[in-house]
């Protein structure tokens, strides 16, 4: 089983060189620092910045300076700070190679739930419609059951929408699994994970062919 | 041109009750601190607040909630506050929640007299309710109106009497756009400057979206999210 | 009987102090050389700076520093410079108070058009379109007649148009009407030019009230 | 990430007869002129050029029109060229004529991923010929669609490795735009600067939006218009 660490580093294996990421509060922040060797990501925050490095030195804050998830942060050389819109205009216009981001629910047609719990918890969506209804490449990061033990991979959303049918790829403490036309398939098990383990842990129908390798992570 | 005005209290005259504002900031980054403070002492009610957040309990908007001169918040992303939490769930707070890309450029069109756009965001949830849908590409679009406010209230770094005014770091954000949609656009800003210190090759807002400008007596600029890394690191 | 400068003279009592002023190419470009003595206005011009100023000293030509008509130009201190979205969200967002422009017929019911003669001239509509559709207050700058004598004020353009019901005043070498609801009406007459010279000259029926005082150029 | 290639022939590679191609420019002024010769030398023919405006007989597009490079034109204005008109008015080119406001949002629309808008702009004239209307605020709108091109040919000031573009004087115009509405964005500037070089807070075009960079060999900057006053006025 993985830990939130764990779930950022397999994650940090899909990037690409010179690609630009926009990754999301919560686990997908921690992939920036995952990232392998040979291989130069820019970070995008849809609050307005492209370049995003890491956390200032204590003392070294800057009020002026933050990212979507409100953490204070610094701009490496060759950054670029920008305006909302023109953020989401990079967002919307498909300039963003990768999007990870956080779910409540997932469902095995691509629809993703992470705004909203009707009557007890409304955040609001922030970027993640425009997000999620943008990107050509979705993967969300998630822990694969919640604090009760129920699976968060599931057949059909129960909770409002955030997109429809657009995740491509969902990695989990347990597994990482693809999402096809026909429904989950199941890619990889988290180290000591059995496959019945995961099936048993899942809500949603998974496509499983021949032996299903193990993450190295 | 001068459209230097004394302080906070001057800049905001003319906000009446039941009107709409839009407030430029992301969280607390880029907030209009020192007008939203007048706002209170003015105690206008019944306000419609245009702004991607709405403050902590004890800062930004929040100051507004709390003494319920707000009646409706249009914004993208509200946590971080259990005061909105409580009037909204209870029914006081008239809440209209808006992708944050859709919020951006519906403010642009605003200020740039387009009415209204098509964009993916949205679509197939509870945002597209009743709006109209069409297909571009493939992909289905949903169609998105302007915004527009009775004062747009925005804060930036720098400023100069003509107006022009220049943001540091991400605390542009939402500000840019809301200059350009106010029907009177109030900035704030640390540092009035002479017209020419400004490069005119580099101002984020040009003059002509503003109608007041004044120097903010003191910024806290809080922080809400503290991250760093040690020395050593 | 006025010139293009005295067009431009008389156009420039309009101005208010404080407002932003599109001018376009031809007679209205003249007017920034008569502002009225206490009155302070920017001129933007479309194709990216507000605050321009006045030619610059010879030797001192910025290529990169042009108005719309491809003049080189200087820039105020204050000025700012944008790129041609910009500038257009000024002008369809109204944020120009006064539009001034040539054309080459004025219809009776505001109606304009200034960019083509079909089969002979087609130069494009430049930005005038965005200009005459969004402008709350235009002022057409032009000359009477054309150089056959034929009137250029009409009772219906015959020309392709460049807006409908837009302009609101047209100055002319031979007098001021006003665009109101029942058609043109004479507001004065240009010094030398009585009315009946401007019925004469004139294919719009033309509002008459009392007498129609002489311009003050 | 570097994005630096080392000249125009280099840049333009993979531009092919038939393709839609956006160029930077307002008269003569910004256009790029190190990738237009390189496309005069390149010999490809059927191109749809979309820009302001289409050079004048011995510069810019001028150029290929005058090879019969281009097939078809999407422009605002197109005096001062006598070619053009020719080839124009004999139905040799093809010609697309846009109000300016609308050429410049409808690239920054397909930049942007916003596929259509509504403007007031050319309602009741020839451009609204076959285009959706509708009300808005009491006033007719025409609904125009998002302008995309297969490469985008822009002119900068500065750029680095990273395709972080800043431009000069008006020369500005409609690069920003185009380099975000192209599927490969070129840019070619005068000067290539380190990263960090361009103040993050200033930059007109974020390198996302640029796929190519290089520093052209040498620029004309044809002036269309030298007005100037004498000295002891």
């Amino acid at each position: 089983m993985l830990d939130r660490n764990g779930i950022a580093k397999r994650i940090a294996q899909e990037l690409q060189d010179g690609w630009y990421v926009n990754l999301g509060i919560g686990i997908p922040t921690l992939i920036a620092n995952y990232i392998p060797e040979g291989i130069n990501v820019e970070f995008q925050s849809e609050n307005g910045i492209l370049g995003m490095g890491p956390f200032p030195y204590e003392g070294e804050e800057d009020a002026d300076m933050i990212n979507a998830g409100k953490q204070t942060i610094t701009a490496l050389p060759g950054a670029v700070i920008f305006d909302s819109a023109t953020s989401f205009a990079m967002i919307r216009g498909q300039h963003i190679n990768l999007t990870v981001l956080g779910a409540m629910e997932v469902a095995q047609n691509g629809d993703i739930a992470n705004w909203k719990i009707p009557k007890k918890l409304v955040k609001g969506m922030g970027g993640a419609m425009d997000l999620v209804a943008s990107a050509e490449n979705i993967i969300v990061a998630m822990m694969h059951t919640n604090r009760k033990g129920i699976s968060k991979i599931l057949k059909k959303c129960s909770l409002p929408l955030t997109g429809v049918g657009c995740v491509k790829k969902v990695v989990t403490n347990m597994a990482v699994l693809d999402v096809t036309e026909n429904g989950f398939k199941l890619i990889e098990r988290a180290p000591g994970v059995s496959v019945e383990d995961i099936i048993a842990a899942t809500d949603a129908e998974l496509i499983i062919e021949g032996d299903v390798p193990e993450m190295k992570v | 041109m001068n459209k230097i005005v004394a302080n906070a209290q001057e800049a905001i005259k003319g906000i009446q009750d039941d009107m709409t504002l839009m407030l430029g900031g992301f969280g607390l980054c880029g907030i209009p601190e020192n007008a939203i403070t007048a706002l209170v002492e003015l105690e206008v009610t019944g306000l419609t607040c245009i702004s991607n957040n709405a403050g902590v309990d004890d800062f930004g908007l929040g100051l507004l909630l709390k003494k319920r001169q707000i009646k409706k918040m249009i914004s993208s992303y509200v946590g971080e506050n259990a005061e909105f939490e409580r009037q909204m769930l209870s029914g006081e707070l008239e809440v209209d929640l808006i992708p944050q890309g859709s919020l951006a450029e519906r403010c642009r069109a605003g200020g740039a007299g387009i009415p209204a756009f098509y964009t993916p965001a949205g679509f197939g949830t509870e945002v597209a309710e009743g709006k109209e849908m069409r297909m571009y590409n493939g992909k289905p679009h949903i169609l998105e109106e302007a915004l527009t406010a009775d004062f747009a209230i925005v804060k930036a770094w720098k400023g100069d009497r003509y107006g022009n005014l220049v943001y540091k770091g991400t605390a542009r954000n939402f500000n840019p756009m809301m200059a350009m949609a106010g029907k009177i656009t109030i900035a704030e800003v640390e540092e009035l400057v002479e017209p020419g210190e400004l490069d005119p090759n580099f101002i984020h807002t040009p003059g002509i979206f503003v109608q007041r400008i004044f120097q903010g007596e003191k910024y806290e600029k809080r922080i809400e999210q503290r991250t760093v890394r040690a020395k050593d690191e």
